[in-house]
């Protein structure tokens, strides 16, 4: 099979550094160019990557490489939307990251214009990747558990906002400046716009939709965000299984601005665990462990050193069988939508101090 | 609770420990591991045991937990402020459905919550399946949230399987190491028996399992300070009120309020 | 080894990764998960089941720990001086006496002492005790110090308990988890059927068990470079020679140098 | 029964402090006095047990307490013959720190004095007050494991050499200044002259006593210090099981001069593990764990905080119990005699690089 021709844009997202191996090892992959948002970005971008050339106009990178087939779009939230217009508007794949858009029209406008430009658009979720979550799934599937009764799941990472500062706006992360509920100064656009993956995993796992949501936010670790960076979520699917998930920024980081060794304060800085209650018995997963350990450079700190990181190799073999046979992917944007949705029901159920349904 | 003594046994056992560090209760006593018709004196069993119950004189409802050395330590961590300004609590607890019910699941770990967070919990949002599995959220009067995960849905005969975390703006305290999901041991022993485990923390009580030790030190505790006591009582009609809250935030899905007169 | 597939699957299942990276071996070849006579081409096969044997020309004794991603991982974290200046190693592997024999033990984590430490193994002494238990002092020729703790006491059907460590002027580094004993799991489960554990590690050849990962993989590495096949052949008489040399040193009571041929 | 009128001398071992909560608390004992090493430590023992009164001489504080019965001796290893003599000729019961001498002729000295006084002196190796402990002593006995073929255990911890600068000086560990083996810079006296509790637990929990010893040192990790900080022990008991015992400084530390929290750079400072495997299956103990756990003050590392160290209880019971009522404690000089003889044996072997036997 011909290698994908493929480009990045932006250069801005927290996964972009996941994606500089993979583009360079992949042998179904041929990275072309790469599109910064920032001279600073560009110039820290060819430092680690001289042999990829990279631009500042996502025009002009297309027009010195017309043969790009795909894009990689590692942008703010609040850049997806034109970014997807102008990828469409030119017949290029997308993968996109994780949060398309808070706006639901928006959302609808964006699905629109792939459908119809028959495009394969792509959204990273890459716990679908995860060799723990194929595991699991393939428990479930196989009845182990009998029918969910309860899934309480952890979504908890460092804070990555002093890296990537648009995380901490709520313009460019929530797409707009909304206050969190009355007599709080923090907006939308925190910890939660960051952690979609067990949302997700709520649906794919059980294989139903959401019924409610609750949520609630705690005092900020970090006062001085204007987002929220801990909360919990409490709610039913529409089985009737109950649900408690946590999606925040829960473990303390130093403020690095290129992530890097050392990164982590707490020796553990991601972690997706998963409890799930069954009418035959419980499930308890760790879905990024075990590790190795150590306490030497840079901070003598105990750190979990992660021993398997992978997803992307499976996550481009699904991007690029969609583009070459023409297949949609698990994580399209219309599969998608839902778990963007409950997202919001979440901030909606802060600011009102009550659930609320999905339809 | 798993129990690998007679009552006889405990109450021995309780009895020598008094005599040892010289307490003389004031009144006749009598150590249950089971509800039933207290006799002369004071009757102390687990609160657990009594939440259907109405609660006559002679009745101390004892919160063993507290007597886990592990929150103990967890405890000081907050009050020392080696960890500072927590702001989120994670508690779980697992069983199978012989050794506990959802009620008794909740009156224990909203005693903890209270206990280890040093505040009181004014609401409840609760999402409850079958009986069988809880989620709940709980806020407190001092603004800390707390997340409990309960469930019953372990097979017969399991161990307990929890975790208490507290998250602070400077640092995290928790009763389970880090990237670790299951309680650990001890001892672990792999023989043609099979594979067991052991934990003893208090060699002078050795010989009884973890839960005959914390209900024989709380017992202890209730009788060397009458004042403890009273506030055991206090306490446990408490938490049984925020248990039935719970249940009917979870049947009208909504977010209610702990009274007055719960606190 | 723990072999829920049939040779087949795994010859299968390497052929596919070799095509999807374009791997074109140079021979024929046959991935074998016991010794036999090898057919046609080259055999690859876990060297621990070639101790016993000549190594004919025709054999790749694969060493498959090796392709665990913990042990790269802490061997990476040596070579990238994560931890400074190993003075101490500190390895450990029990496992029941039907998966394993001591020799074979002692031929893994010998491989793994040298390639974690970067050196070779100059001297040992060990103390064996009745085929079942063994314990040795290895030291290599960067000045390190290593013991190695085995035992193939463990109940029949149990699954593999190990650690590695490695101590350093600055840090620590183990594939244990601080505080814990046990080898942790992914994933737990709790039903009538018992009790269950999973550690998945790789999505690309999801399905098989860990041991099966690692030998395909081994496998797969020696077929993309002839030159390292070659290295695994000379690696494996030093091996094999060291292991003997352990058995000697028990049975002398004496320190014994390994020989210049030997390295 | 009468509280136990009771003393402490020279207060400059690292287990002192571990005593100021037992003597205090403990209704079987009623401390009296102590008598300090130094003007220095005078000071800091007034300033946190100011009703205590201390001294810098010991007649003096015998003088003026004539009613003290027993005395805790908690100095450097090169005090204790003359301590001991010196409690032997006023009638004082003895609690001694855990080497009482490596001097073999000294060490039968001790034990003559000892016996023909009279007098109890106990051995303080709090191991055989450990609830872990106890329940292996108890599985071993009941035959869950049947006969021992193999031990292997931990007794490794930080290096207390910066707060008991003692055990650092050969003359005052070890007692003389011997080389290590030719060649080495480093002399006996270091990590090995600490940790003697796992030499103890193998003759205790197997029963018979060591047949030979092999012992080899690693690199310092502390390049400062003059004696050896890791080491490792091989060997076979008169049973013919083997042995691999790691008593080695292999944690390390923040050099406080006064102990304290923060203390540790690994997070757990103190470890005793064992591996016991026998003919009918295998043992893994550690006798200080689960614990809980923390990253906060004071240097946001990860630490283990201990649970439970309540060994001092069955210590003080054991030791008021032999005094009163005339018994002789369990790890008495003659007992402890083997487990010094072969912590000498290791010595001998590093210089010899052979096994020495033990007669």
């Amino acid at each position: 099979m011909k290698p994908l021709k493929i480009a990045m844009l932006s250069l801005t997202h927290g996964h972009t550094r996941k994606y500089f191996q993979t583009l360079k090892d992949n042998p179904k992959l041929q990275w072309l160019a790469a599109c910064a948002d920032s001279e600073e970005i560009k110039q820290h971008f060819n430092s680690v990557n001289p042999d990829v050339p990279c631009y500042l106009d996502e025009q002009e990178m297309l027009d010195r490489h017309p043969d790009i087939e795909a894009v990689i779009i590692a942008s703010a939230n609040n850049e997806h939307l034109r970014q997807t217009q102008f990828c469409v508007e030119r017949g290029l794949h997308i993968l996109s990251m994780k949060i398309p858009t808070f706006d639901m029209d928006e959302y609808d406008q964006m699905i629109d214009m792939v459908d119809r430009a028959g495009l394969v658009c792509q959204i990273e979720l890459e716990m679908h990747y995860n060799p723990v979550v194929h595991r699991i799934k393939k428990l479930i599937a196989d009845g182990e558990l009998g029918c969910i009764l309860s899934m309480q799941a952890t979504n908890i990472t460092l804070s990555p906002v002093w890296a990537f500062p648009w995380q901490g706006v709520p313009e460019q992360s929530y797409g707009s400046r909304i206050p969190l509920r009355e007599g709080d100064g923090r907006f939308r656009g925190g910890a939660l716009c960051d952690h979609p993956h067990i949302f997700d995993l709520a649906r794919w796992l059980t294989g139903t939709g959401f019924d409610y949501l609750y949520a609630d936010v705690a005092p900020n670790l970090r006062t001085e965000l204007e987002v929220e960076d801990m909360l919990l979520v409490n709610g039913k699917m529409k089985d009737g299984s109950s649900f408690l998930l946590d999606p925040s920024w829960s473990r303390l980081e130093e403020r690095l601005k290129i992530p890097g060794p050392g990164w982590e304060v707490f020796p553990k800085r991601m972690e997706v665990n998963l409890i799930i209650s069954g009418e035959k018995g419980v499930l308890m997963a760790d879905c990024f462990g075990p590790n190795v350990y150590h306490n030497g450079a840079p901070n003598d700190r105990y750190t979990v050193q992660y021993t398997y990181f992978d997803e992307w190799i499976g996550l481009i073999d699904e991007f690029v069988d969609c583009v070459r046979n023409n297949k949609q992917p698990k994580i399209n944007l219309k599969w998608h939508r839902q778990t963007i949705e409950a997202m919001n029901a979440c901030y909606d159920s802060i600011s009102s101090n009550a659930p609320v349904k999905i339809n | 609770m798993e129990t690998t003594h007679a009552r006889q046994d405990l109450n021995e056992m309780l009895e020598s420990l008094l005599h040892k560090y010289g307490v003389t209760p004031s009144q006749k006593w009598q150590l249950l591991l089971e509800l039933r018709k207290a006799g002369d004196g004071l009757a102390l069993l687990s609160g657990q045991l009594l939440m259907d119950t109405d609660l006559a004189d002679s009745y101390v409802p004892l919160m063993p937990w507290r007597n886990e050395r592990r929150f103990t330590e967890l405890k000081q961590i907050v009050e020392t402020q080696t960890i500072e300004h927590v702001s989120t609590l994670r508690l779980c607890c697992l069983t199978d459905s012989q050794s506990s019910t959802i009620e008794q699941l909740l009156y224990r770990e909203f005693d903890l919550c209270e206990w280890l967070a040093g505040s009181t919990i004014t609401g409840v949002f609760a999402s409850i399946t079958e009986g069988r599995a809880a989620n709940v959220l709980a806020r407190l009067a001092n603004g800390m949230l707390c997340g409990i995960e309960l469930g019953v849905a372990l097979p017969a005969g399991s161990t307990v399987i929890d975790r208490h975390e507290l998250i602070a703006r400077r640092g995290v305290a928790s009763d389970r190491v880090v990237d670790t999901q299951m309680p650990q041991s001890s001892i672990y022993t792999f023989t043609a028996n099979g594979q067991a485990e052991y934990t003893d923390t208090d060699a002078e009580l050795f010989g009884l399992s973890g839960e005959e030790i914390t209900i024989v030190r709380a017992a202890y505790d209730t009788l060397a300070d009458p004042a403890w006591a009273e506030q055991c009582r206090k306490q446990h009609s408490r938490l049984v009120a925020m248990a039935k809250l719970a249940i009917e935030s979870d049947n009208k899905q909504q977010w209610l309020t702990v009274k007055e007169e719960q606190s």
